[in-house]
């Protein structure tokens, strides 16, 4: 049993000291920062993930762009698609 | 003329994969991506009638202003059932389905795709999408138009609409399956030798589509769920009652719906590339740049969306945005019939059957590519949006590209896919019919569109009315068009000459095993030494006398 | 250009709209023509057995296609620069002009002038007058479209959308909703008969306006209990009316927005969507119990009180 | 101690080698992942959508939302993805026991997180929170109905999971040989993983709005 949890340990602990951090921040004072930051934490867990429990560490490059091509497609949806309501009522950029 | 030439010494050793097994539970549970590419020909062509009946019943109801053989609630369940049976029974998976399945393993030098069984699963997945899609209509189906709008499908209609998306929400997801395996497959199971740059570019574009597939679906599967949802458990996303928005639909649909667009004409494209080689005798024009203009094409067609919502309340900035990417999607397409046109200088060009298909392809699929650009430009949408224009627009690039590239397909794969040779003068009268009838039907009306006729009217002022009895004569001679390839290609299955194992002498690993070809494709994996389409190679005197020399 | 079938150019940005679509389509005509023609050119020359020369086989000419994909996206960019800019002036209305309140219901177009003139699936209209045209649905998406005008918008439930024309030719021309809206989609077909000055005077007077949008808009405000909390000699805190349209409106978040149409039609229908700084969410919504026509004139009674300048001013900057 | 590779099953016919059997599954696995990827990325447009237009209502929804129990939820999670990557190392030590028995601990959390999310809804809808309460300005309303879909869809998928992976634990319960199905743990433990990434966005995008003013 040891033997097969060893090698996770160190990423888990990275990933509840993120989670400590995020909730942490979430009561922070710093306006629209705040879906900023917890943004960043989010995502660098899900690298965390990704790279140790998901192996894609050790995965050959044609691994890795199918594990981000899905992320880089939704950014494209967000980014247009927001354009349109960040400028459709004049009062509402956030 | 195509040669016939006695059965090859090969053939008597290997069965064909017809021969292979005639019991029923060896075609319903086969796991031959040949067997399943014939099972699908054979469900989306009854789908490509059952929407062409719907077809020709709303242009007879149109030969007069006011409604006289079915009334509009029945005219709205028909233009429905005509756009959805056709878009996600018939396009989607027409040459991806079914050239795809059956000619992307004998092209790459492979004995099957990656996973069989998900090939299988994916048939019947389409088939479960269609029984639903089915019962719905045949309880009366639903009356909201292919794209579904909200509040009208969520809250006003009265028609089958969860049936209906569900139905396609199924069928989603055996497009899904399709794109993952080819993508899987020409990634891991590409012959020796067979680089990336040697690949035949109706390759190129099958990965291409995969990847709009497999990328765009999954919202399409999102959007139909929150509709049922709205409609079923009343949970508001989309209703404007609680301050839900309308438009943001049109957003998540949009994202879907245009890259299925391309989903439909990418693999017509890559077929056109095979064809136009192989009917002059000479290496494509620019090879590289038809290949990467088939990627632009996928990545582009997630970025214009927009340009369909021009009218609908959309943000100005943001229509300038899609406006301005509108206009860049259309750059690769103009590469590659560029590239097509380039390809025909210095070869040696034979008229057959499927390259009479391909220029009617190449004439119809620049006028729809340029009236997109009409489409594209902000000022002339506003007048042209949601009427008749639009509509011959997309059925110039649909029905005058995609499905004369679906024929051509037919007829070049043909004697590949069942042994036999078709009579080529009866097909060629088929083609030229089909050409005529379509532009007859579909001409006039991107005059009704710009005098301002709106689509799905089945009242319409009289000032319409002689245009739309010009289309409806047209549709007559193209729905006679569409049933001549039924008869002379049966007849060919039974009394067709035996096809030779390359009867056009063409490039690709598909022609070097024996048509039909056995279960296991190849006897043993080729090696790929030669670039793609080295028809100099195929012509040249050496190797003629090299062939006399095996048999 | 008035020799084909095509809709008379009865506006005024309709010409313009004329000439960018017959200039896009004589480009494309001329690229059409250069590539049906030069595949006939080869077709015909290099049919197999024909004695031309085939000598030189340079399959790629970078060049050759970078040239062919630069000079599309060039073209592309003018044209893109000439229908955008008429795109925007399509769709931004003056700040003057004769207002009509456009209502799309199933199946019929419900007009509303600016003095209680109301009409359904009739617009009349004088000429060479900009008409600015705020649009909404009750219902379902409907679309507002004037083939003769060439100008179209969608009707979405829930939003205004504003955008103007000004006739410049007078007759009567179709309206169609062009977004499919159910069972008579086809038939919500109106007109608009747009008038020489004093023929439009004319069917003014006989057309006996009703009330005058403002006045039935007071007679509402008092009604259905706003005077209630806004009239000046209201106890309850409540932002007062006078003098509010078109002023910026402090936000309980910090942001500052203008009172425009839509922030006075959402403060009636969606009081919480946006509070003003310095007064509780305590107004009681009146989705459902308003129709759109009310809600207009409530909005235009609000609107007419803009600069009447109360002592009570001052109580509106209340801390 | 490095886990060298056990001896593979041979291929199935299409397949030259094990080794290209095996990298094609993966590969078309993370290929099922980005579509769903994409399948709750509609569902994010939705929210940014409504987020931009009712900041407030988002604000107030968000507060209604008990953030122990999301923080709770998301520490079990984290550690169920933490024992499934110790069941897939297991199997590769061909530890038969082992792979069982974290199979199922990781099972045990989603059941966990499942419980803990149901009380959650529980305890929104009789505090007159769901969707078309009608009784709630529209922001709240248009929160909470994204609320209940988006924890409902993920909880649907983690129900998949929990499924599978009780199967897969039995299946080698049974003795079934590893050799061959060490790809499909691998696999299920792709999949497991992210339905854990899925639920590390949704908790902060839906419970911390409006927390820190």
């Amino acid at each position: 049993m040891k033997a097969a949890l060893k090698p996770h340990l160190l990423p888990f602990l990275a990933l509840l000291t993120f989670l400590a951090l995020t909730v942490g921040g979430a009561y922070l004072p710093l306006g629209p920062a705040n879906l900023f930051l917890a943004l960043t934490i989010g995502s660098s867990k899900t690298l965390v993930i990704a790279l140790f429990f998901m192996e894609l560490k050790k995965a050959d490059t044609l691994l890795r762009i199918a594990a981000f091509v899905g992320v880089v497609w939704l950014m494209i949806f967000l980014m247009l698609a927001l354009t349109d309501y960040f400028t459709r009522f004049p009062g509402s950029l956030l | 003329m195509i040669t016939s030439a006695p059965p090859s010494p090969r053939e008597r050793l290997q069965p064909s994969y017809l021969s292979d097994g005639t019991t029923l539970g060896s075609w319903l549970f086969t796991r031959d991506h040949k067997r399943i590419a014939l099972l699908y020909l054979f469900s989306i062509t009854t789908f490509f009638l059952v929407g062409g009946t719907a077809a020709i019943l709303m242009r007879l109801e149109l030969l007069s202003p006011t409604p006289y053989l079915v009334t509009s609630e029945t005219y709205n369940r028909l233009f429905t059932l005509h756009g959805v049976i056709m878009v996600w029974f018939f396009l989607i998976p027409a040459i991806p389905n079914v050239f795809g399945n059956f000619l992307l393993p004998l092209m790459i030098g492979a004995r099957d795709l990656a996973f069989p069984r998900l090939n299988l699963a994916s048939w019947y997945i389409f088939m479960a999408g269609a029984a639903l899609v089915l019962y719905s209509i045949l309880e009366g189906g639903a009356d909201t138009g292919w794209t579904f709008y909200t509040p009208y499908s969520s809250t006003y209609s009265n028609g089958y609409v969860v049936a209906m998306a569900s139905g396609i929400f199924i069928a989603g997801f055996s497009t899904i399956i399709t794109g993952l395996n080819f993508i899987v497959t020409i990634h891991t199971m590409r012959a020796p030798g067979l680089r990336w740059f040697r690949l035949p570019l109706f390759v190129w574009s099958l990965y291409s589509t995969s990847i709009i597939m497999v990328l765009a679906t999954p919202v399409l599967a999102i959007t139909l769920l929150l509709i049922c949802l709205e409609r079923l458990g009343g949970i508001p996303i989309f209703n404007p009652n609680f301050g839900g928005d309308p438009l943001l639909f049109q957003h998540l649909f949009w994202f879907y719906s245009h890259p299925a667009v391309y989903i439909m004409i990418l693999p017509g494209m890559g077929v056109v590339s095979e064809i136009v080689t192989c009917f002059s005798r000479r290496r494509i024009f620019g090879y590289t740049f038809v290949a990467y203009s088939s990627l632009a094409i996928a990545f582009l067609g997630f970025l214009v969306w927009g340009h369909h919502m021009f009218v609908s309340g959309q943000s100005i900035y943001s229509g300038m945005i899609f406006s301005l990417l509108s206009f860049l999607v259309s750059i690769p397409s103009a590469v590659k019939v560029f590239n097509w046109t380039a390809t025909f200088y210095q070869g040696r060009i034979r008229f057959d059957t499927p390259l009479l298909y391909i220029l009617g392809f190449i004439g119809l699929f620049t006028i729809g590519g340029l009236t997109g650009l009409v489409l594209a430009s902000l000022a002339l949408d506003i007048h042209l949006h949601d009427t008749y224009f639009v509509i011959a627009h997309f059925h110039y690039i649909m029905v005058g590209g995609m499905v004369m590239a679906y024929f051509a397909a037919l007829h070049f794969w043909w004697p590949k896919i069942t042994g036999k040779i078709y009579p080529e003068w009866p097909a060629r009268i088929a083609a030229v019919t089909i050409f005529i009838g379509f532009n007859l039907t579909f001409f006039p009306q991107f005059l009704l569109g710009y005098m301002g006729m709106p689509r799905r009217y089945p009242y319409y002022p009289p000032e319409f009315h002689f245009l739309n009895v010009c289309s409806t004569c047209g549709a007559a001679v193209l729905g006679l068009g569409y049933l001549l390839p039924a008869l002379y290609l049966t007849y060919s299955l039974f009394f067709g000459p035996k096809a030779s194992d390359n009867p056009w002498r063409a490039t690709g690993l598909e022609w070097q095993t024996t048509s039909p070809p056995p279960t296991r494709n190849f006897l043993e994996i080729p090696v790929v030494t030669r670039e793609a389409y080295d028809y100099d190679y195929i012509d040249s005197p050496l190797l003629a006398d090299k062939e006399a020399h095996d048999d | 250009m008035n020799w084909l079938p095509f809709p008379p150019e009865a506006s005024s940005y309709s010409g313009r709209v004329d000439t960018i679509f017959f200039s896009l389509l004589a480009l494309c005509f001329v690229v059409a023509l250069g590539v049906f023609g030069l595949i006939l050119f080869f077709c015909v020359r290099y049919r197999e057995g024909s004695s031309a020369p085939r000598s030189a086989k340079r399959p790629h000419s970078a060049p050759i296609e970078v040239t062919w994909m630069v000079i599309p996206m060039i073209i592309f960019l003018v044209v893109f620069v000439f229908a955008g800019k008429e795109y925007a002036y399509m769709y931004s209305p003056p700040s003057t002009g004769t207002e009509i309140d456009v209502v799309g219901k199933q199946w019929m177009w419900k007009m509303l002038h600016a003095d209680g003139q109301r009409e359904i699936d009739q617009l009349h209209i004088p000429i060479n007058q900009d008409i600015i045209i705020t649009l909404t649905s009750e219902d379902v998406i409907h679309s507002f479209y004037i083939p003769a005008f060439r100008i179209k918008h969608d009707a979405v439930p829930g939003s205004y959308s504003r955008f103007w024309f000004r006739a410049v030719k007078a007759g009567t021309y179709h309206i169609f909703c062009a977004q499919y809206c159910g069972m008579n989609h086809s038939q919500m077909i109106g007109e608009v008969v747009a008038m020489a000055p004093n023929d439009y005077a004319k069917w003014e007077e006989q057309g006996h306006p009703a009330s005058d949008m403002v006045q039935s808009g007071e007679t509402l405000f008092h009604q259905v209990g706003c005077s209630g909390c806004h009239a000046p000699t209201a106890t309850i805190h409540a932002p007062l009316l006078e003098g509010l349209y078109g002023k910026p409106v402090a936000l309980q978040d910090g942001t500052i927005v203008t009172a425009d149409r839509q922030y006075l039609r959402d403060s009636i229908l969606l009081p919480n969507k946006q509070i003003a700084a310095g007064f509780a969410p305590v107004m009681p919504t009146y989705q459902g119990q308003l129709t759109e026509e009310q809600v207009n004139e409530l909005v235009a009674y609000i609107i007419s009180m803009r600069n009447a300048q109360t002592p009570v001013e001052q109580r509106n900057t209340a801390p | 101690m490095t886990t060298e590779e056990v001896p593979l099953a041979p291929p199935e016919e299409q397949f030259v080698t094990a080794q290209q059997q095996r990298h094609a599954a993966t590969f078309g696995m993370w290929i099922f992942l980005a579509t769903e990827v994409l399948f709750f990325g509609g569902l994010l447009v939705v929210y940014s959508a409504y987020r931009i237009w009712y900041p407030n209502d988002f604000a107030i929804g968000s507060r209604h939302l008990d953030i122990v129990l999301g923080t709770l939820n998301t520490a079990i999670l984290l550690t169920s993805s933490f024992l499934m990557a110790g069941a897939i190392t297991a199997a590769r030590l061909l530890d038969r026991r082992t792979t069982c028995l974290l199979l199922f601990l990781t099972a045990g959390c989603g059941a966990a997180f499942l419980t803990v999310k149901g009380y959650e809804w529980h305890t929104a809808i009789s505090n007159g929170f769901w969707p078309a309460s009608g009784t709630q300005p529209h922001g709240v309303d248009l929160f909470y109905s994204l609320y209940f879909v988006m924890t409902g869809l993920h909880g649907l998928h983690l129900l998949i999971g929990i499924s599978l992976l009780v199967a897969t634990s039995i299946r080698f319960l049974r003795g079934v040989s590893f050799s061959p199905n060490q790809n499909q743990i691998t696999l299920l433990g792709l999949y497991w993983h992210f339905v854990d990434i899925v639920w590390i966005f949704l908790f902060p995008l839906l419970y911390f709005i409006g927390r820190s003013s």
